[in-house]
């Protein structure tokens, strides 16, 4: 088998990536350059390696560990490829754009950063391969482990250490519930092998009980709201083509590990299943989309987008897991195929996202968009690809957020079929009218980010020296960036491969979305003309551009005069720009019951009250969850704490009284057996 | 064998003795190290007699793979306690704070430590097992106490004291199971001599028994360091001389674990399995769950560690008390896992609190910066003792719960898992805010630790990181083996 | 037999109820010596050898050496009595009282039927009673009385079981008590040399 | 074919765009007792800013540049898809593409208001984010009412389906709902005043102030065929069962839609930008109604 050799020979790479650090650290250049080429390499294996599933079908590979637990394999299947493929594709473009990137850390122990980079996708490699509980959960534990160090690379500012902290402790607590998970599973199957856990092996409560545990430990790693409150702090902590792969594919380790149990393990579940999801996943999306809308640091702004974004895979996953425990197979399909394509879609964009925060982090040394704007004139490429990826967010036509959101609509469309009666109905309408929400604030907030900080003056000294980010770093953001078009007008290949990847689980039919024709979306009920199709959107609007420009055109080529922009007389400068806060001051007004930001005050930092007047405008957002659930809950730990440290008084005539009373109340008891 | 393995008794002593007429500190290096290489491999040897040759008895003495598990962590711990030891009393001496007569007596009580742990391993026989295990209280009790300080002093009071009562009660429980053998057959007949009372336990008096194991559970218990008569450990842990700690917790610990078990043995065939197991279980979960504050609101490095040991003795008892072959598997790995653990953190802490010339928690910061390599493998001691994949705890802690969950008891694995979380915030939070944070002005400044100290923390951490993903055959056998002994196969 | 268990119970109820510590240690030294002479009378009931020299060693270390060492301590520090027990002298006895009854309580409970009642259960109550004086003592001295005369209990039930141990772990045994008292006196001098009394219930620096 | 179809149904949109907002204009006239400008003044404006010379920014980049093409585009690619003769235009008209067409046009036009850095621009544009993101659920409701009883989001089919079933009390809470959210979406007094240069009230106007000459006549222009394109869905999805038969009933239906555009805007006066949510709010609850009479 090819692709097992390919498997061993990148699990091979990417541990020589790890390696080889050790012996380059003196030449940073060195380090760059090696551990990010062994890196790409591996990236561009494992490509590979998924490429071979999908052709010759599934491989069983064995790990070289020797466990009590017998022998702890791995084995890729079509869901494992899928998974593969995108770490390939992120990973690759994140090691070009680490060439880039890590000039910045050259004397900030960059040998430590590259090869715990190699390693993060080694763990990453192995979460979405391996067919063992401990081998899983190792993998896992590993990946966290080891993104909890790159968040915390950057140690000097203790922030990070901060998130790091809260990041390493929540998904610790994630871990738990998987673990509960999986035991549960393998006693019923009495077997840690994937391939003998039967969720039809275990009691129906068992059941409600792993699925609940699923989806509070997985639902962690992903971010799901309320769990999500250490994303919008480590991923804008780490190096930043480290949170393109955090975001762009460590979350998604948490659906695929959803994916497995829901698909494979547990099997069709009750209806309610399938609905907790929905309502979950449709708070997630719209919280996660509020707070980043109102955030003005860039990368907490992804972070919290990333939130908004599994919301939306949640969503067809919750849809599918309903469609299932219904029987119907064609639009549990349908659905499961759109949170994987979204899956894909959002590892594409929010990469380059991440990426181009990145490049604007290196050039203006700021993470604020407040401090920047008119980026796009000393950054154009960037720019660019900054702009493609956020029409992409905000899932615009003809890119590939688009499809996905697309189908997703048309899944929850659907969803009355399942959930059937009024309630039903309204329950799908909601979800629907809040999808749209979402997607609005989504567009919203990233016409404010792009706004803000490419257009219009710099607003800081630091932004007006911004200088275009290197070549690798475009070249990475390009790729990832004319992926998002392809998969926007050439859906038919990523629902091909979605078709394959879903063919072997059971209660889903994933065929019905392929369509003969490339450009064509079928409708999910395969009736002819409810589809869409990407070609005639992008005929369409080509035709509108061109009558556009024959309209402009057709009275001659007038004169166009330039000349500054009219402010009442005086030279227009930054600070008449409108900024960030302000342009999310209304949505603050009217979500004010989430998005709550208390003290919005206006300084004069001039003591003089006439003179030379100058104003800072402070706002500082509650974050809800925090304040209203985690500090209580920390406070309250801590305390008891405290009581509870009262038995170790020091007194020792109290300690030699403890054993007495033990001994004593032991006797007692023990006459009763 | 018989001879190795009173050699193996012998050594210590003749260390002990001749370091006791060293006038130099390089002598007195050296005899200790060469006598430790000595006994480590003496020991080493007698595992590997007893892997190809099975369970061996020599007059009062009887070893077999269960002691050979010990053993194998003894042979670990006392090189690398020695070896740790060299540079870090030397730097003591050369600090002024202690003389060259307080460090003679130091390496002879040691070694007296060491001649009573292995005796306690080696000896056939409940009541001289006893014994041993008292002397250990008594050898350990000056080494607590070895800084004559105030503190130094309480502790080592609290620590005789409340071991003391204990090992009494031990005392009382085996004098019982003696008068159920007794009563069975003559008095003149192997006196306690367990393979005896093994043979016959079926024919013991149950109520007798019962009552002779509570007391020595209790008994034991104590120097165990189970919740709640684990009240002497964080003191003594303290304020001991650092190897001191780490054999404390790596083996004397395990050693009474060792001893509850022997007892164990003897008593499952006459008791109710069902009281058996609520009262380790109870124990060693109770023992978790009061470990959780102390760790969560801490000031006191060493004293951290010590309630990790509480916690993870708790863990060990969890993993007997559940009593199936897989549980009390795991409950041996987890011995050794724990053992080598702790004693590289607590050499780690013992280096920390010598450059850093204190304990106290909020003064020590930037690690990483001060000593990047000690500040390293202190996370890596810190994520493996708190169980993170893929370090050795986390295997063992894997296997308990898991064979709680298979023999039916999934309330409480995962409630134990919820424990072990609450332990896990609170080291890390310490851990971080130790080896991070900025660099300190003049603490710990010009950071120098000796190779040996090194040598004997990369030897710990190295095999951490190994047990991770490795578990040689050898070992794994031969806790099959020792596991059908606890058995009672 | 049975008068000596009485002398026992008497001995150690008037343990409790002493604060000078001088009085205490003699007290100890004429409990251990009823042991020794109760040893002597299952020695003679049995006439096995290793009994004989139980007794032996028990007058020898527990009612001749410690009892000298102790006093030499109690000498060297001065006026330090008992003075304010945790538990004040007639509860205690009140306390002690209950540890009889309990003890008995126990005895036919859970070990019916062996050895001679009183003597078992005074041994049980002479373990209990020492805990409580370990629990309910502030003075470094009375707690090591408190230790002993559990010591002394616990042998007595071996006595009154089992006829005493074999000879090699009896050795064992006397051996620790010999050091622990010594290292409990050592330590207790060296509370003293640091500067601080001998009263236990300030040792309360290490805590939490 | 269908392509051919629906771009000659484009153009007709285009053209006649203008139409129907000088029609609006003429008839508010006259309720106010004005005589107002001619039915066709809006034609005459736009190829006189045809003919205009632009003025521009130093400040702008190419974003504000392509804007008004992309915005152009967008409303056109937008009307190809409103089933009038293409009625049943497979594969072309969707409900979702439809809006998020829409939103394309919107993302440019804002980010082009913004790209000026003046504050009046960035005022509009972020009302203009602030009105659609409230619009969106709303319509989106709005439609659902007639998508979950077709099954469907193709427009050809709804309409159909629309247009063969009888009035009920239904469609008239689905009617009403969305013909607030045209208000809204169009830009329209009580929610925003499309000639008003008022700084304090403008949105639309805000966003469009630093364009001059055609650009600003491109934008006007797609301005009114989103307005119509709006006012067309709301016949074609909302107003079940036709009068006359054919093209008839359409113009006929759009002319009547345009006066009580009118009338509406007439006999209300503009509210406060935070009482806009309570409008739509009302929309939301209508369509939710709308949806348990089905």
């Amino acid at each position: 088998m090819i692709a097992g050799d390919l498997y061993y020979l990148m699990l091979l790479l990417f541990s020589a990536g790890v390696v080889s650090v050790l012996f380059t650290r003196s030449n940073a250049k060195l380090t760059n350059y090696i551990a990010h080429s062994i890196a790409l390499v591996g990236s561009i294996t494992a490509i590979l390696c998924a490429i071979f599933v999908f052709v010759q079908g599934k491989v069983d590979v064995v790990l070289p560990v020797a466990l009590p637990f017998g022998p702890i394999g791995g084995s890729i299947d079509y869901l494992s490829a899928y998974f593969l493929l995108i770490v390939g594709v992120v990973g690759a473009a994140t090691s070009i754009y680490a060439y880039g990137y890590s000039q910045e850390y050259y004397n900030c122990r960059l040998p430590l950063m590259a090869g715990l980079y190699n390693a993060f996708l080694l763990s990453m490699v192995l979460v979405f391969t391996v067919s063992h509980v401990v081998a899983f959960i190792i993998a896992w534990e590993a990946m966290s482990v080891i993104s909890f160090f790159l968040v915390n690379h950057e140690y000097e500012k203790k922030v990070n250490t901060r998130a790091a902290y809260i990041y390493i402790v929540m998904t610790h607590l994630g871990t738990i519930f998987i673990i509960t998970a999986f035991l549960l599973l393998a006693i019923g199957a009495g077997s840690m092998e994937f391939s003998q856990l039967k969720g039809s092996l275990v009691s129906e409560t068992s059941r409600n009980i792993i699925f609940v545990c699923v989806l509070i430990g997985f639902g962690t790693k992903a971010g799901m709201v309320p769990l999500h409150i250490w994303l919008p702090r480590a991923h804008p902590a780490a190096p930043s083509h480290v949170s393109a792969l955090m975001s762009g594919v460590m979350l998604k380790t948490a659906i695929y590990g959803m994916c497995r149990f829901f698909l494979e393990f547990l099997g069709t579940g009750p209806v309610w299943w399938g609905t907790l999801i929905l309502v979950l996943a449709i708070i997630t999306a719209v919280i996660g989309v509020l707070f980043a809308f109102i955030e003005h640091d860039i990368k907490r702004l992804l972070a919290y987008s990333s939130v908004e974004n599994i919301g939306i895979i949640l969503l067809g996953i919750g849809a599918g897991m309903v469609f299932m425990s219904t029987q119907q197979p064609v639009l549990a399909g349908v659905a499961f195929s759109a949170a994987l394509y979204h899956v894909f879609n959002h590892a594409l964009f929010k990469s380059v996202l991440f990426m181009g925060a990145g490049a604007v982090l290196q050039a203006a040394h700021t993470k604020n968009i407040e401090q920047l704007g008119g980026l796009i004139k000393k950054m154009p490429y960037t720019a660019v690809f900054f702009l493609v990826s956020s029409l992409a967010i905000a899932a615009l036509p003809p890119l590939n957020g688009f499809i996905s959101e697309w189908l997703t609509f048309q899944v929850l469309l659907f969803l009355p079929q399942a959930l059937v009666g009024i309630t039903g109905k309204v329950f799908s309408a909601l979800l629907i009218a809040l999808l749209g929400l979402t997607g609005a604030l989504a567009a919203a907030c990233f016409v404010g980010a792009f706004g803000i900080a490419f257009l219009a003056k710099p607003r800081s000294k630091q932004a007006t020296e911004a200088i275009e980010a290197a070549p690798p770093m475009l070249v990475a953001m390009g790729i990832l960036a004319g992926l998002c078009i392809v998969l926007g007008l050439w859906p038919r290949a990523m629902l091909t491969i979605l078709s394959q990847t879903l063919m072997n689980f059971p209660g889903i039919d994933s065929m019905g979305l392929v369509s003969h024709d490339w450009y064509a979306l079928a409708s999910p009920t395969g009736q002819s003309d409810g589809g869409i199709s990407t070609a005639t959107i992008i005929l369409l609007l080509l035709s509108g551009a061109i009558v556009a420009i024959l309209l402009h055109s057709i009275f001659g080529k007038g004169k166009v005069a330039v000349g500054e922009v009219w402010t009442c007389g005086i030279v227009p400068n930054y600070h008449m720009e409108y900024t960030a806060t302000g342009f999310s001051k209304s949505i603050r007004m009217v979500f004010k019951s989430i998005v709550h930001s208390h003290d919005e005050t206006v300084v004069n930092a001039n003591d003089n009250q006439y003179h030379g007047r100058k104003l800072f405008y402070h706002v500082r957002v509650r974050y809800l969850f925090d304040t209203a659930l985690y500090r209580p809950i920390n406070k309250a730990i801590i305390r008891t704490a405290h009581f509870m440290k009262s038995i170790q008084t020091g007194s020792v005539q109290l300690y030699v009284g403890y054993i007495m009373v033990v001994t004593v109340v032991i006797l007692i008891w023990s006459t009763g057996w | 064998m018989g001879e190795l393995l009173l050699f193996a008794l012998f050594l210590p002593i003749a260390t002990g003795l001749t370091s006791m007429f060293q006038t130099t500190t390089a002598a007195l290096k050296f005899v200790n190290l060469t006598g430790s290489l000595l006994i480590s491999s003496s020991l080493v040897a007698i595992v590997y007699n007893i892997t190809v040759a099975g369970s061996f008895s020599y007059k009062m003495l009887y070893v077999d793979d269960l002691s050979a598990v010990l053993l194998s962590i003894l042979a670990v711990l006392i090189f690398t306690a020695v070896l740790f030891s060299l540079s870090y009393m030397e730097k003591d001496l050369v600090n002024g704070h202690i003389t060259f007569a307080m460090l003679r007596r130091y390496y002879g009580l040691l070694n007296v430590l060491i001649f009573t742990l292995i005796s306690v391993l080696t000896v056939g026989n409940l009541g001289l097992m006893w014994v041993a295990v008292e002397a250990t209280t008594l050898a350990s009790a000056f080494l607590v106490a070895f800084y004559f300080n105030h503190s130094a002093l309480e502790a080592a009071w609290k620590y005789i004291m409340v071991c003391t009562v204990g090992i009494c009660l031990a005392l009382l429980g085996t004098t019982l199971l003696y008068y159920a053998q007794v009563s069975v057959v003559g008095s003149d007949f192997q006196a306690l001599n367990w393979l005896e009372l093994t043979k016959m336990s079926s024919e013991l008096d149950p109520a007798i028994v019962k009552l002779a194991f509570v007391f020595i559970l209790v008994g034991y218990g104590t120097k165990t360091g189970l919740a709640p008569m684990h009240t002497w450990l964080p003191d003594a842990h303290s304020q001991a001389p650092t190897p001191i700690s780490a054999l404390l917790s790596g083996v004397v610990l395990s050693c009474a674990a060792y001893a509850v078990m022997r007892n164990l043995i003897v008593v499952q065939a006459v008791i109710n399995h069902e009281f058996l197991q609520y009262l380790l279980i109870g124990f060693g979960v109770f023992s978790i769950a009061v470990a959780i504050p102390f760790i969560l609101v801490q000031h006191d490095l060493k004293r951290l560690l010590a309630y990790s040991s509480v916690e993870h003795m708790g863990i060990v008892i969890l993993g007997i008390g559940i009593g199936t072959t897989w549980s009390i598997y795991g409950a041996l790995l987890h011995m050794i896992n724990h053992a080598i653990a702790k004693s590289a953190l607590f050499y780690m802490a013992g280096v920390i609190t010598q450059e850093y010339q204190t304990k106290n928690i909020a003064r020590i910061r930037g690690l990483v910066s001060t000593m990047p390599l000690v500040g390293t493998m202190f996370i890596i001691g810190i994520l493996a003792i708190t169980g993170t994949p893929p370090f050795g705890i986390f295997i063992s802690k894997f296997i308990i719960i898991g064979a709680a969950f298979s023999s039916g008891r999934m309330l409480l694995g995962s409630g134990v898992l919820l424990l072990l979380a609450g332990i896990f915030a609170g080291m890390m939070y310490y851990c971080l805010a130790m080896a991070f944070g900025p660099k300190p002005k003049y603490r710990a400044a010009n950071a120098t630790i000796g190779k040996p100290a090194l040598m004997s923390m990369i030897i710990s951490v190295g095999l951490i990181i190994v047990t991770g993903l490795y578990v040689p055959t050898w070992l794994n056998d031969m806790l099959y083996r020792a596991t059908a002994i606890v058995m009672g196969g | 037999m049975n008068i000596l268990t009485i002398l026992l119970l008497f001995t150690t109820l008037l343990l409790t109820r002493v604060s000078e510590l001088k009085t205490a240690v003699r007290i100890i030294a004429i409990q251990s010596l009823m042991l020794a002479m109760a040893c002597t009378a299952v020695g003679l009931e049995t006439g096995e050898i290793q009994i004989y020299v139980a007794a032996v060693l028990t007058v020898i270390i527990k009612a001749g050496y410690l009892p000298y060492v102790l006093l030499d301590i109690v000498h060297t520090l001065q006026h330090e009595r008992e003075d304010h027990p945790i538990l004040n002298i007639s509860y205690s006895s009140l306390a002690a009282c209950i540890a009889i009854v309990l003890s008995y309580g126990l005895i036919d409970q859970a070990l019916p039927g062996a050895g001679s009642r009183d003597a078992l259960a005074t041994a049980v109550a002479m373990t209990l009673i020492g805990l409580l004086l370990i629990i309910t003592r502030r003075q470094a001295v009375m707690q090591i009385m408190g230790m002993i005369t559990m010591e002394n209990g616990i042998y007595l039930v071996g006595l009154s079981v089992t006829k005493g141990f074999p000879l090699i772990i009896e050795l064992g045994v006397f051996f620790d008590v010999l050091v622990a008292v010594m290292v409990l006196s050592i330590l207790t001098s060296r509370l003293k040399l640091s500067g601080l009394s001998t009263d236990t219930s300030i040792l309360k620096k290490l805590k939490g | 074919m269908n392509i051919v179809l629906s771009v000659i149904q484009a153009l007709g949109v285009v053209l006649l765009a203008p139409l129907v907002a000088g029609v609006i204009k003429t008839v508010k006239a006259r309720l106010q007792n004005r005589r107002g400008p001619k039915v066709f003044q809006v034609y005459f404006d736009l190829i006189k800013l045809l003919n205009k010379d632009s003025v521009m920014s130093t400040t702008v980049s190419w974003i504000f540049k392509i804007t008004p093409f992309i915005y152009f585009a967008s409303g056109i690619a937008a009307a190809a898809l409103v089933p009038v003769v293409t009625n049943t235009s497979s594969g072309i008209g969707d409900v979702f593409t439809l809006i998020y067409l829409l939103a394309l046009g919107r993302f440019f036009l804002v980010l082009a208001s913004l790209d000026a850095g003046s504050a009046f621009g960035g005022m509009g544009g972020a009302r203009e984010m602030f009105i659609a993101i409230l619009v969106e659920p709303a319509l989106l409701l709005s439609m659902m009412t007639v998508a979950f009883k077709a099954q469907t989001t193709n427009l050809g089919i709804m309409a159909i389906m629309v247009q063969s079933s009888p009035l009920s009390l239904a469609y008239v809470f689905a009617a009403i709902a969305f013909f607030i959210v045209l208000i809204a979406e169009t830009g329209r007094i009580p929610v925003d005043n499309p000639d008003t240069h008022l700084e304090l009230t403008m949105i639309h106007e805000g966003m469009t102030l630093e364009y001059s000459g055609r650009k600003l006549a491109l934008i006007f222009w797609a301005a009114a065929v989103k307005q119509l394109i709006m006012i067309l869905l709301f016949i074609l999805l909302f107003l079940p069962g036709n009068v006359f038969d054919g093209a008839i009933d359409i113009v006929i239906k759009v002319l009547l839609v345009a006066m009580v555009i009118a009338i509406a805007e007439t006999s209300t006066n503009k509210l406060r930008l935070f009482k806009v949510p309570d409008f739509l709010a009302v929309s939301c609850l209508l369509s939710l109604l709308a949806l348990v009479a089905q």
